[in-house]
């Protein structure tokens, strides 16, 4: 069984060497989702294992525990969603002439080999493997984010690897000094000292001091990675001029995985250095994240910078639930980490759309979605309302345990300032949402059809938005308590 | 039929309702007819419950929904005080579910599967948060109740519906908010979402913390009630919606949130026993006068039928919190001061049923109004009454209803709140006395000015000649939207005139609140005849309003007859005496200027600005052409939001002018962030 | 005479009061009339007034809907069955249960005359003319500013009396339990000032006046005509009577103790004396003052609302 | 070779890299810059080649030897490579003053000395002061792309950075596990490329700066 966990990256991987070679579209549409409902079904077998006969390990550089399957789930999900999204958006965008027929095999395979660095991110048990997947990713999402060779796209593809490459090597700066803290307890004949499992074993033992300061830069690191503020600023550019699945990808999965560097190393430092600690930081950056976000969101005039701010916001809102900590605080901060990977992809492809009806990125001239695409316009709604936080869609649960965890933990103040911030960014964003529903379309829009594959993957999104609205399924909730134990180091 | 058994035949019968569009198959027709089928099924079974569970109480409806969350259990049960606002809601309801179909095929809006599911659900979710036993379900029903609104409201698509829609969802989210922040801490504290364990650990509290939870509160349900302060959205919501939507909005949602502060007030945040602090009483009184003197002072200018109709419920929710205020302030102080809160809390009650009711009514009229004419505009209409004689009729009974004049129901719940604020002012004493006796001269000028504002909208819509083409060719509305009406004007009536077995129905929820003797034996009601509250010190303080009514309907009989008795000289017809000028419709008094003389007296809060042309071509003492162009300011919104708003953006674009595109920048705070953690957080 | 039902009572008082409205009006025309040193019509003059009208045949606007011939049908109604609460003369001995009937409430009785304010505003928009109109919203604006007053001054007295029952609050003064003191003079200083508006006298509107700017009340009936214009003038009268003698009721009440003729017929004769005085005030504030500026109407009514708050302070403080 | 002799020569090849990355925030042109990166790389070559003598453990010998090869001559030639084909002008230009970068600097360092101090205990079993020296190195590297302008140089600041990660890596732990070295290497080579590509793209389609562009922001 521990092979699985070898096999999971090598699939996209040798999906994507394959694609370089395949020059037909549909066919490169096809082995994109053959590779991602590969990759599904195998995330599904690793579960089961996982669930019934504990935490697997792979020679000592891979290993899958409760969080792992989590993540795991989240990031083959939206890629599958994602590449059924793909098949219409990329007939349209080769039909409109703005892609070359030519560069399919690169993009397709760039996106294979994406997603399985991201794999490789989420599966890493030694910290070095980790680092090593996360730089993986960025430079392929750089290429990724780059790939239109407009202006815009090149500043925001050069301003993204500069910025996350700069936070990735603090990130291997605090990898570093925990290893040394590692070695050092284990008295310098450091065998396994990389990989987290042992780490969180000996983590009492660890010299608190450099864990501390390890912490801080690997929080800064991956806190670049993940958007937490104010080190957050590539991020609206970024999956702004990002292609609309890159988008998706991007800030559904991607910035997913920095937040699990950042949780694997919260369960190490509160090892070390108490839960206080750590907890407090998490806090701050939540915070502030939620709040620097908000002034973004209510004077945005781009629709995908908005919703690049908005997810700054939700960042900060899991590290606010990682920093309020307790079980209910983590098992939130979790439950919010796939119920916003989820609605924020949805919302990304209905933006593509939009986008690419009205041919303007800016919401002033966004007009009339509901009468032109009527679907799009529903699901627009439907994730705007979600994205703000209402019943009866998933991120107003994992809010309302956020609010009930913080109040629980004494935390009264912040959880105001937060609960202010909410409300806030909940009118910015249904202004926005209502002015590009409703209203008359401009003259030069037309009700073309809208593409079934990409209603399919919408509509599978918002089906499992409005399921986790409403019940939190047996299984799931017993991977997020397992997911928050192996959290909080118990 | 056991209550539960029926309660659970009502949310099946909502669902089928909501669930209309897709069985229908997308035909238009076939949906309204099911959707409305559906909702009427609902509420005649609410109305059933409702008034099967006020009367039997000893079989409470209590059943645990399914275990949805693991971290909390839903749970369901309907007290006496549950009972009575599932009455109110059913009621109306039902009415709203005759009205709908007919209104909707003459006045349709932009998808028929959005009207009819989330009038549904809309009416579903606010009977969920009456039977609302745990903090989640009343939460999810409360933002479900918001968002089926928000989809009726924008339903009609437009412009103006989108702005009127995020204004009412923004404020109600706000108080949502607040609300949410209240229950967790609440929940926080007795670690279960049970209102059981809620109250337990409420009682507990301290007196400090309990006012500042019941202010924030407050807050919460103010906003979505509609006081004063936080109003603003209710007059640009409420007209945006379908008439019968508007109907349910306005009747029935404000009382949701009544609902929520009596049962914060008494309920879940009251101490184990002791009076209640005073500052709650007190703030829920002032809030109360204060909102029903601007509301109708507000109500008085607008020439929109329906934004008049949305500042009257402002006023009317006012009058029941003063009722609320007083039972607030009084209860559990023992004597005199039990029975002053008991007639108080039902008098708060029966205005609540009385509000649904003739407020219903009055928008179902204004519905009919816009189905014939197309217009809502009072300057353009005018002489309906020879043209819709039922809507006429109807519209004078709601008018006379809402301006709380014998023999119906809004003199009924005017006289008890009365006399609470007279008998409490007595059994106050002192200056605490005093601020009752105003608040009740408050309540008189209240109803003084809404009977002029409804003098106007009555005389002004359907009598005179009529000022525009559509007004004339208006034809009276089909017999079903007619039975919608005919139903609540049934109420008023009945409630007017037989208020006795209403109050036995009033009687359940006070007990449940207030505990002690109830209704029952402070207001002797023998039979269906009298009604009377035992005065402070002995005396008797007794109405019959039946007796009125009978003694008002003979007198009318008689002289009915001595008049009709045809005379000698007969009867003639003949055109208006218009000193001589051929008369038209420009001669009739309009609103504007009906409404001018108050807006000169209450010129300091309304701010009126005014533009008047002048076009007098060669002589300048002959006017060919005269245009006035007239304004009237809500202080509130003006004010207070205005300037919110304002602030909120100016910093909001202060922030963001300030970030800079260069990547410098973003590497510059990067190590700047590093550096400070390390600093602040580095050492030990 | 056995217990008489509270029925025959309050009818007997109605039809007493209905008798002697138009005499009141008489009395007060020719008071003004010796004042003004003319001989003036006399007494009985509104009883022929309206025995013409109830002949007359009517003339009906042709724009005005089936209201129109009901409104004076109602208003006359609604005024008389206020003056079946105000006790005149007897009231049942408190407290017996039996079959008594509370009719008598003092806010029910004010409903019933805003009732008939209601509809003759509502009827004077019907016919469709500019002084119906004006008529109607000027008598509204009036309206709104003396209610609350209204309200103040019976909440005084209700609170001493405590109930706002108008058995009560007499059958509280007769028992002596009442001392005229400081809160009762001003409330009665306020009532009269209400009275003067009430009843649409001088300073507030001009009865004899056919200038539309000025009439108020009067603007109202302009459309009416016949048996209906008889129905709204004796109204008139009665809710004009029936003011008179709730200032009597709450403030010094002449009721008889017991239902003896003779108990009866004093009572009878103090409740006319105390008419005649306020007959002759009416009088006196009409020929000596000249009416209001329509705006200046607000300070005036605010004496009466200043007096009757201070009346509630002292009595409560 | 006595483990404090090996500690000495750390502290000694520590001190001079401090200077040399001093050099390059000062330097005003580029191809001396990219010489002194050069540098650098051979000094933590050496580095790696005392620990390898002092612990005599073979992996740290092969990344002695890899580090030589990549970071000292590879990058350098692919530096020079990118700096002909896109003709910009030989000296660098700053965006802030290099007064005040040089003032930053000295904060860093303090900041690094006065946390390091902190950890009392564990410093013994650390070579000398190599972790203050490893975060200032590490961060001053990034101060040198915050305060040029030229994309390149941004790159090279970057390098610098990711050297004095190395050297930390080197002086607090005896390196890492040999693949774990290889694989940051390897990924430092992809993301030099990748730059690169980016960086000739710009210069070819716009003809400006990469690094100039600010057009997305707010």
């Amino acid at each position: 069984m521990s092979s699985l966990l070898w096999i999971l990256p090598l699939v996209p991987t040798s999906f994507g060497l394959l694609m370089l070679g395949v020059r037909d579209r549909r066919w490169l549409n096809a082995l994109d989702l053959a590779s991602n409902a590969l990759v599904a079904t195998l995330v599904v077998a690793l579960a089961q294992h996982v669930m019934s006969a504990g935490p697997l390990r792979a020679a000592g550089v891979f290993a899958a525990d409760a969080v792992t399957i989590l993540f795991l789930a989240l990031v083959a999900f939206l890629g599958l969603t994602t590449a059924i999204y793909t098949v219409g958006w990329m007939r349209h965008k080769v039909a409109a002439g703005e892609i070359p027929e030519r560069r399919l095999p690169v993009y397709f395979a760039l996106i294979q080999i994406f997603i399985a660095t991201m794999l490789v991110t989420v599966v890493a048990d030694n910290l070095g493997v980790l680092w090593i997947a996360m730089e993986g990713t960025t430079i392929t999402s750089a290429l990724l984010v780059g790939f239109a060779r407009d202006r815009d796209g090149l500043e925001a593809a050069w301003k993204y690897i500069i910025v996350t490459t700069i936070g990735i090597s603090f990130g291997l700066f605090g990898t570093v000094l925990i290893y040394a803290a590692a070695a050092h307890a284990q008295g310098g004949v450091p065998e396994g000292a990389m990989n987290f499992t042992t780490i969180v074993a000996i983590a009492p033992t660890l010299d608190p001091g450099i864990v501390r300061i390890g912490f801080i830069f690997a929080l800064i690191g991956y806190g670049t990675k993940a958007g937490l503020a104010p080190v957050h600023m590539w991020l609206p550019d970024a999956h702004s001029q990002a292609p609309t699945p890159v988008s998706a990808l991007l800030s559904g999965a991607l910035i997913k995985c920095a937040l699990f560097g950042i949780i694997r190393f919260h369960t190490i430092a509160r090892g070390a250095c108490g839960p206080a600690f750590a907890g407090d930081l998490l806090l701050l950056f939540g915070l502030v994240s939620v709040v620097v976000a908000t002034p973004f969101i209510l004077t945005q005039q781009d629709v995908k910078r908005l919703l690049g701010y908005h997810s700054v916001e939700h960042v900060g809102i899991v590290a606010f639930g990682l920093g309020i900590g307790g079980p209910l605080g983590t098992y939130a901060a979790l439950l919010h980490v796939l119920n916003h990977g989820v609605t924020k992809a949805l919302v990304f492809f209905v933006a593509g759309d939009a986008i690419g009806r009205c041919g303007s990125r800016d919401m002033r001239r966004i007009r009339g979605l509901l009468r032109v695409a009527p679907f799009a316009g529903t699901f627009l709604m439907l994730g705007a309302f979600s994205l703000a936080g209402t019943p009866p869609f998933s991120i107003f649960i994992s809010e309302l345990l956020v609010i009930q965890a913080g109040l629980a933990g004494g935390h009264t103040l912040a959880v105001a300032l937060f609960l202010a911030m909410v409300v806030v960014i909940f009118a910015g964003l249904i202004h926005h949402a209502g002015k590009m529903a409703f209203g008359a379309p401009e003259p030069s829009v037309h009700a073309g059809e809208e593409p079934r594959s990409g209603l399919l993957a919408m509509s599978l999104l918002a089906a499992v938005m409005l399921a986790l609205g409403l019940t939190v399924p047996v299984p799931l909730h017993d991977v997020l308590v397992r997911a928050a134990e192996v959290t909080l180091g118990m | 039929m056991r209550p539960d058994t029926g309660s659970s035949l009502m949310f099946a019968a909502y669902a089928v309702g909501a669930a209309a569009p897709i069985a229908a198959g997308w035909s238009t027709g076939v949906t309204r007819l099911l959707g409305h089928l559906g909702l009427l099924t609902g509420a005649v079974m609410g109305v059933w419950v409702a008034v099967l569970s006020l009367t039997q109480p000893d079989a409470p409806v209590v059943a645990s929904g399914p275990a949805l969350f693991p971290f909390a259990a839903l749970s369901v049960s309907l007290d006496g005080l549950g009972a009575y606002f599932l009455l109110v809601i059913s009621l109306v309801a039902v009415a709203a579910a005759l009205f709908g179909p007919a209104y909707l095929r003459a006045h349709p809006t932009r998808s028929a599967a959005v009207e009819v599911a989330g009038i549904n659900v809309f009416v579903a979710s606010m009977a969920l948060v009456v039977f609302a036993h745990d903090a989640l379900t009343f939460l999810l029903a409360w933002e479900g109740m918001t968002l089926a609104s928000y989809a009726l409201v924008v339903a009609e698509g437009g412009e103006g519906n989108a702005r009127a829609g995020l204004v009412y969802i923004a404020m109600a989210h706000a108080g949502t908010a607040l609300l949410m922040g209240v229950f967790l801490l609440l929940v926080g504290r007795a670690e279960s979402f049970d209102f059981y364990l809620i109250r337990q650990t409420a009682a507990t509290l301290s007196d400090g913390e309990r006012t500042l939870l019941f202010f924030l509160v407050l807050g919460g349900l103010a906003a979505k009630a509609g006081v004063v302060p936080l109003h603003v959205w209710l007059p640009l919501a409420h007209p945006a919606a379908p008439s019968h939507v508007s109907a349910l909005m306005s009747g029935v949602m404000l009382k949701v949130a009544i609902y929520g502060v009596l049962r914060f007030g008494f309920d879940l945040l009251a101490p184990r026993e002791g009076p209640l602090p005073p500052s709650w009483g007190w703030t829920v009184l002032i809030l109360g006068a204060t909102s029903s003197v601007l509301g109708v002072l507000y109500a008085l200018q607008q020439h929109d039928l329906k934004r008049l109709l949305a500042f009257h419920s402002v006023e009317n929710v006012g009058i029941i919190l003063m009722g609320a205020g007083i039972a607030l302030l009084l209860c559990r102080r023992g004597g005199a001061c039990e029975v002053v809160a008991a007639v108080g809390l039902a008098a708060a009650l029966l205005h609540t049923l009385n509000h649904a009711a003739f407020k219903g009514l009055l928008f179902l009229c204004a519905g009919s109004i816009q189905v014939a004419t197309h217009l809502l505009n009072l300057e353009d209409l005018g002489g309906l009454g020879r043209r819709m004689p039922w809507t006429a009729w109807l519209f004078l009974l709601g008018a006379v209803a809402i301006s709380a004049l014998p023999p119906l129901n809004g003199f009924v719940s005017e006289w008890m709140t009365f006399q609470a604020l007279v008998l409490g002012g007595a059994a106050l004493k002192g200056a605490e006395g005093l601020a009752a006796i105003i608040a009740a001269s408050a309540l008189a000028l209240t109803g003084g000015l809404a009977a002029a504002c409804f003098v106007k909208a009555f005389g002004v819509t359907f009598l005179g000649r009529p000022r525009s083409s559509h007004a004339a060719e208006a034809v009276e509305v089909p017999l079903s939207m007619r039975a919608g009406m005919l139903l609540l004007a049934a109420v008023c009536v009945a409630v007017g005139v037989l208020p006795g077995p209403v109050l036995s129905l009033v009687d359940a929820p006070v007990r449940c609140l207030i505990g002690g003797p109830g209704l029952g034996a402070l207001v002797t009601v023998r039979g269906p005849l009298v009604l009377s509250a035992l005065g402070t010190d002995g005396g008797v303080t007794a109405v019959s309003t039946t007796a009125a009514a009978a003694l008002f309907g003979a007198l009318a009989v008689g002289v009915l007859a001595f008049v009709a008795w045809p005379r000698a000289a007969g009867r003639r017809l003949a055109p208006t005496w218009t000193c001589g000028m051929a008369p038209d419709s420009r001669f009739d008094y309009s609103a504007t200027a009906f409404a001018k003389p108050l807006r000169f007296i209450f010129a300091a809060l309304y701010q009126p600005k005014r533009t008047v042309e002048r076009d007098t071509g060669v002589n300048p003492y002959v006017v060919r052409r005269l245009r006035w162009e007239g304004d009237v300011v809500d202080i509130a919104e003006t004010q207070l939001y205005r300037r919110l708003l304002d602030g909120v953006m100016h910093v909001a674009s202060a922030v963001r002018r300030r970030s800079t595109g260069s990547i410098h920048g973003y590497i510059g705070y990067v190590i700047g962030t590093l550096l400070l953690t390390l600093l602040a957080f580095g050492r030990a | 005479m056995p217990e008489t039902t509270p029925w025959a009572l309050a009818l007997g008082q109605m039809a007493l009061l209905v008798a002697l409205g138009p005499l009141v009006t008489g009395l007060i025309q020719k008071l003004k009339a010796r004042l003004q040193c003319r001989s003036g019509a006399g007494l009985l003059q509104p009883y022929s007034d309206l025995a013409k009208l109830f002949r007359k045949g009517s003339v009906r606007a042709d724009t005005a809907t089936s209201l129109f011939g009901a409104v004076p049908v109602l208003v006359l109604a609604a005024t008389l069955s206020a003056a079946a609460l105000v006790p005149v003369v007897y009231v049942a001995p408190q407290g017996s249960d039996g079959a008594v009937v509370p009719l008598g409430d003092a806010i029910l009785l004010l409903g019933w005359l805003a009732l008939g304010r209601f509809l003759t505003a509502a009827g004077a928009l019907d016919a469709g003319g500019a002084f119906g109109g004006m008529g109607a919203s000027r008598e509204m604006t009036v309206a709104t500013l003396v209610e609350p007053v209204l309200i103040v001054v019976a909440f005084s007295v209700a609170v001493a009396a405590g109930t706002t029952d108008l058995a009560g609050i007499v059958a509280h003064h007769t028992q002596g339990r009442h001392i005229f003191g400081a809160p009762d003079l001003l409330a009665l200083f306020a009532m009269l000032v209400l009275l003067l508006a009430e009843t649409g006298r001088i300073p507030v509107d001009n009865p004899d006046t056919h200038l539309e700017l000025t009439m108020l009340h009067e603007g109202m009936l302009l459309e009416h005509s016949g048996p209906g214009l008889g129905c709204l003038v004796l109204a008139h009268h009665t809710k004009q009577i029936v003011v008179i003698a709730l200032v009597q009721a709450l403030f010094l009440p002449p009721m008889a103790s017991s239902l003896s003729p003779r108990a009866l017929a004093v009572a009878f004769l103090g409740f006319a004396g105390l008419t005649v005085v306020l007959a002759l005030f009416l009088a006196l504030i009409e020929a000596s003052y000249a009416k209001l500026r329509f705006f200046r109407l607000p300070q005036f009514l605010g004496i009466g609302f200043v007096s009757a708050f201070l009346a509630a302070a002292l009595r409560l403080l | 070779m006595t483990p404090e002799l090996a500690a000495r020569l750390i502290d000694a090849i520590g001190a001079f890299l401090l200077f040399t990355m001093i050099h390059i925030l000062a330097a005003s042109q580029l191809y001396r810059a990219i010489y002194v990166v050069a540098a650098q790389s051979v000094f933590i070559a050496l580095a790696g080649a005392v620990l390898g003598a002092a612990t005599d453990n073979l992996d740290l010998w092969i990344i002695a030897i890899v580090t030589l090869l990549v970071k000292a001559i590879l990058l350098p030639w692919l530096l020079f490579g990118v700096v002909r084909r896109i003709r910009i002008h030989r000296e660098i230009v700053s965006v802030i003053p290099i007064t005040v970068t040089l003032a930053i600097a000295g904060v860093i360092v303090v900041v690094a000395f006065h946390l390091s101090s902190s950890l009392g205990s564990v410093t013994q079993a650390i070579t000398g002061n190599a972790l203050p020296v490893g975060i200032s190195l590490t961060l001053m590297g990034v101060l040198v792309m915050m305060s040029r302008r030229t994309a390149l140089v941004q790159m090279i600041g970057l390098f610098a950075s990711e050297n004095g990660i190395f050297f930390t890596a080197m002086a607090v732990s005896q390196g890492m596990p040999l693949i774990i070295e290889i694989g940051v290497i390897l990924d430092v080579i992809l993301g030099a490329l990748v730059m690169g590509v980016l960086v000739l793209r710009v210069r070819s389609s716009i003809d400006s700066d990469i690094a100039d562009l600010d057009r997305l922001r707010g």
